[in-house]
């Protein structure tokens, strides 16, 4: 086992890939000479050639139109966008094309590959550097939408990803590109299976859900609920937003009949609104509580106020107070 | 050449007024003519078939026959193709049969794409002929990716993209372009300048000289072509894919034609526009041929009313038989959404079944849209 | 009072609000000399002239962008974007400059506009003349969202969101443009206002959310609830979707203790999934039974399978005999 | 002239090889190369304070000094400027205070976005300086609605929209450029070539031979212009506004120039260039520029000294001032997101008060992005 970032992760990934198969192709801009802004194609450029690691002109769309003429070819693209916050060029691509190609054409064309862009706050980088988009893409359908919350989930999900037929997204939670490391398999074949939640701390008192940098956050709340009140909370990683894990999420919900949700997009019509939704439809007489969301406010990314706008561990500590103390 | 020169063979009345440097044998130009009138029949036969309310939807293309069956006899059967809707000339010259895009329009059981797409959104993976999309202008970009694909396997295949002059204000024409320029894709870029979209004359649409001219945007030549001429499209296109083919790189072609009819059979084009279509009229690019045909002796009165009847006889018995298939069975509605169908989309369709069962009755009266 | 169609109140909107404020233009493809492709914008050109009534290349990016560097200028323009479903090229303008430029420039810059659109199925226009996005824009902080259901809203809420100081984006239920007429005031000065839902029908048996063209289809299902089992219905209209009204929701409820939710969007993280993720969070113990929601399935929008894919009164029926069954 | 021919009036030795037509009197000279004097200053103050950890980002413009003074000077009170992020001799230029964009990069109570943008993303209401944002090209067809707007309410005022060689691939070039092409709009598009979008070199850019020649595409003309001689700039973009105001239409100018730093302070480019940047160290626009005016008498190096010492001064003294100044207040975050703060976002706030109070403190080992 090798302790690495989720940066290595990813960049282990794509190179075993691309060694694996050679229709993986990577593209983006800096991705290739330059090995990305943050790194996570580093070395790649060198060892495929300029042919398989393409520096782009500064064209989103253009990155993902390219992706999709390659995939329909049999190709197996991999394309970064540089940061989330830039894949709107790329949006009519994503929804029209992307998403349906293979619905609308009765299975005669499909194009699979995997969208790589970094996504979410907590680095100081204002508006455009630090938005959580995934509920634009979860709710449209034909995509498959991943965020790991670690290297381990990093390198075997996108490693699933890359060989899944179907579109995926793949959120890269940036916050924690180089923090905390954590063990990875030598083995190039392990794979984390897309669908699958996981529980990363298992409890009876109360459930959180969370994904991506908000995982270690919902950890750290549960913790200081236990120090502080002795409740033994769980929390539930959902790791794919698309398709979710509805099972995981109904069983734990059903075991402690209280939730908070957690995410840092905004709140309103957000992801976490849909398991509200989910559990309001599927298991409301198994709540003794209300669900408390914490989430991020619905205004537009702050810059010198983000550590007032990103959910923190005290933050979701009172979510849980309410939930538990409730009656 | 200034870029607003123009490569025209034959001229209005049938003679030769360039070199025709195309080497097309007869039999090749006599099956040019009959898709040419096949595209014709078709277009009057589904306008038809529209207005009596047995199809919802469709796209004339009168008047712009030779600029897709020039164009789509020049492409191998390895080269891709991704078409603009008003182009169903290209998808028969490559092959495509009637019957399959009648199936297409009526979006019945037999349709390849399920009933899942409006009217004339075809997809044929056959002949290599990608899924059309309504969205303007998207799949320009697609074609590169296609063609750099076709490189880095090392094929020697082509990828040919076409697209109205409404096209050329989408974004994708100008990502699409500029990545051709950059990678030297092979790749053939056709415009069909028909002169408007929808109710907007080019002249609002751009303030270039020509589309052709846009072509130095990106590095690259573009050619413009008299569009009703079919043997100048053949020529250009042809040549546009043998440098691509050569490993020289991408062109833009713009065949200057016009839109005879409505933008579609939900358009009344009287609202905006006068009789500039008369003017066209006389520029028919199948009576030009035929001149031209018949000048060579390889067409007369008597093929025409033989091909004429024959083309509209096989297109009404494949509209009898389409006419009797049933829709698309209801589960096509969740699968192809992913590979598998997944379960929270397998228990919406058995909670579908279970509590309406499976005896939907489409609405008649719905209307079409654009 | 007059009676008329929503296309026929829309278009009186534009033509009294660009009468009484010369700063109000309209733009667009095809919405001059054609008066738009469903005569939303029939006989501005005529009045008003070219350089108020702007028939634009094909770029909806252009559009949109444009509009807001007039807006900056001061102009009110009022673009149309032809069928939603093409308003993806313009997603990036929408979100990442229209949406945040006040907030982002300290309020010194602001770009009030109403985007017009045409917006959902039922008139056999397959994926690309169908779909509902309501959600991709209420997620995006800063953005007004508005979804009339008659001409008489229409026409209200249309000069109230061009006389607003917010960008909003005016959602117009084709399927319903031509009918059924309801009447008008002849006051060219009523003003529905933003932000504000409506009863449609009293009641206090169980409630339903809906907007937009599924209105007809809440009534309709409610007044056979009354007929088969003797129900009383509630049927909230929402009208605005950001800012929600919120208390008419929770009143709502409260009365009722039960709820159906309907759009016409696919399901999964649709904008009713907020709903129910509000009244889970705020009035979980009101609730009697499960929230129901009735929405599109999360498939792309089919062609000739669109009866079976859209939200009819029976389908909404069945969702109300399960909340009303509930026990 | 070719598309690739380039107008310069200063040689690199100072002497003028070609007629200098700008007709500007000796304390406007002297004017632009302080305020290139003060650009360069600023600069290497920012990225200085940004090396020792006390603001979190900036982007350098070294070596582009030239391209943004020279254009920032010609633009009037009533004109409307739309920058891109690496220009602040052009803010300078049109009457930005030093002390209001530092408090930008500060970010605190003083700046005039309230501290909501990342450093360096400016917005000046009272210049007409439209607020930046950091996706590309966006706001190119801003100014080309602005553009319009002035002309329907029948100002002669100008739009003039800053991008870089990367810019040019956005969408909303393309559509800005083609919009004002057939709008007419009296609006200047100034490309900044720096040959560089961070590490993408602008041969992978595009395939045309120039920018410039871009502008054939949209129907407009299109000049090269050598983007370190501030003479050439000036001329250029003054022949480009007066023919925008004169109602004639638009132009497209390429400023050849070259990144000489990072892309910004978060950027390495050692990891993907060699030293070109050598080759441009000679051809520094302040150096030439001064060479000039020592030719005409109207520089020396006493007035260097005394120049850059006070404009280092003044600087300084701003920092000082800035940075004491107190993070924007909470309330901050809410207000603005629409004309009146709406029930659910007061409610936000205040639930934030309640269960948090207003004691929130920074983190300081955040980290910068790009
Ligand atoms: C992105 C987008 N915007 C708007 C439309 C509506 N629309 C359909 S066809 C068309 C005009 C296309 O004109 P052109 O490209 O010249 O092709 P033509 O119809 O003349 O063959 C428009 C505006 C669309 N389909 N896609
Ligand atoms: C839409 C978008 N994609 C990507 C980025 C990331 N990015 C920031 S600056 C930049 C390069 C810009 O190059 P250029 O336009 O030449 O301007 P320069 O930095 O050279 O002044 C890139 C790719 C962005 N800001 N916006
Ligand atoms: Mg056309
Ligand atoms: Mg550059």
């Amino acid at each position: 086992m090798a302790e690495i970032t989720i940066v290595q992760a990813v960049n282990d990934a794509l190179m075993e890939e691309m060694g694996r198969d050679e229709d993986v192709v990577v593209l983006g801009e800096d991705v290739g000479v330059n090995g990305g802004v943050f790194r996570c194609t580093a070395d790649l450029f060198d060892t495929y050639g300029e042919d398989r690691v393409i520096d782009t002109p500064l064209s989103e769309s253009g990155i993902i139109g390219a992706a999709i003429g390659m995939a329909l070819y049999g190709l197996r693209p991999v394309p970064e966008i540089q940061f989330s916050d830039f894949i709107w060029p790329a949006f009519d691509q994503i929804t029209s094309e992307l998403a349906k190609m293979r619905y609308r054409s009765g299975g005669q064309f499909t194009c699979p590959m995997v969208i790589r862009t970094p996504y979410g706050g907590g680095i100081r980088g204002g508006h455009y550097h630090s938005q959580s988009p995934e509920v634009y893409f979860t709710h449209t359908s034909g995509l498959v939408v991943v965020v790991p919350s670690d290297a381990y989930d990093a390198k075997g999900l996108l490693k699933a990803a890359i060989r899944s037929p179907d579109p995926v997204l793949f959120l890269e939670p940036k916050r924690i590109y180089r923090a905390p490391k954590t063990e990875v398999p030598e083995d190039d074949d392990y794979i984390v299976p897309l669908g699958k939640a996981a529980v990363r701390r298992e409890g009876t008192d109360f459930t959180i859900t969370c994904y991506g940098a908000m995982v270690p956050v919902a950890v750290e709340a549960c913790d200081k609920a236990a120090d502080q009140h002795g409740w033994n909370g769980e929390v539930l990683d959902l790791r794919t937003l698309v398709p979710l894990d509805e099972d995981a999420l109904l069983a734990s919900v059903t075991k402690t009949g209280r939730l908070v949700t957690l995410q840092e997009a905004p709140k309103f019509t957000g992801y976490s609104s849909e398991l509200s939704a989910i559990v309001a439809e599927k298991a409301i007489d198994v709540m003794e509580a209300p669900i408390r969301r914490v989430a991020g406010f619905d205004v537009p990314f702050p810059f010198t106020l983000e550590h007032v706008y990103m959910p923190h561990a005290d933050r979701v500590l009172r979510a849980i107070e309410d939930v538990m103390t409730y009656e | 050449m200034t870029s607003t020169d123009m490569l025209q063979i034959i001229g209005e009345s049938g003679q030769t007024v360039s070199e025709d440097e195309t080497g097309l044998p007869p039999e090749k130009l006599v099956e040019m003519y009959e898709c040419m009138l096949r595209t014709r029949a078709m277009d009057e036969r589904m306008i038809n078939l529209q207005r009596q309310g047995r199809i919802g939807f469709y796209v004339p293309s009168t008047g712009e026959e030779a600029a897709q069956v020039g164009s789509g006899m020049v492409f191998g059967a390895d080269d891709w193709i991704f078409p603009s809707y008003r182009m169903p000339g290209t998808l028969l010259m490559r092959g495509a049969s009637p019957r399959a895009m009648i199936a297409n329009c009526y979006g019945n059981s037999e349709d390849l794409c399920l009933g899942r797409q409006m009217p004339v959104h075809y997809s044929f993976a056959e002949q290599n002929v990608v899924s059309i999309s309504s969205p303007i202008g998207t799949h320009i970009i697609h074609a590169v990716g296609t063609a750099y694909a076709m490189r880095l396997r090392k094929t020697d295949a082509v990828a040919g993209v076409f697209f109205g002059d409404g096209g050329t204000s989408s974004n994708d024409f100008h990502s699409g372009m500029n990545f051709a320029g950059v990678w030297k894709s092979p790749c053939v870029f056709v415009c069909s300048n028909n002169q408007w979209a929808i109710s907007v004359p080019f002249e609002k649409q751009t303030a270039s000289e020509s589309v052709a001219v846009k072509a130095k945007a990106y590095g690259m030549p573009g050619v413009r072509v008299d569009g009703n001429d079919v043997l100048a499209v053949y020529q250009a296109v042809s040549a546009a894919v043998a440098r691509a083919r050569a490993g020289v790189g991408p062109t833009l072609l713009e065949l200057m034609t016009y839109r005879r009819g409505p933008h579609s059979s939900s358009d009344d084009p009287t609202r905006y526009r006068g009789d500039q279509a008369d003017e066209w009229l006389s520029r028919d690019p199948i009576l030009r041929f035929r001149k031209f045909l018949e000048r060579q002796d390889l067409w007369s009165e008597d093929r025409e009313q033989e091909s004429s009847t024959r083309v509209k006889d096989e297109l009404n018995a494949a509209i009898k038989e389409v006419e009797k298939l049933p829709p698309p069975p209801l589960d096509t509605m969740f699968t192809d959404v992913y590979a598998k169908v997944p379960k929270f989309l397998r228990e919406q369709y058995e909670h579908l079944i279970e509590t309406e069962g499976t005896g939907h009755e489409a609405d008649p009266d719905a209307a079409f849209p654009l």
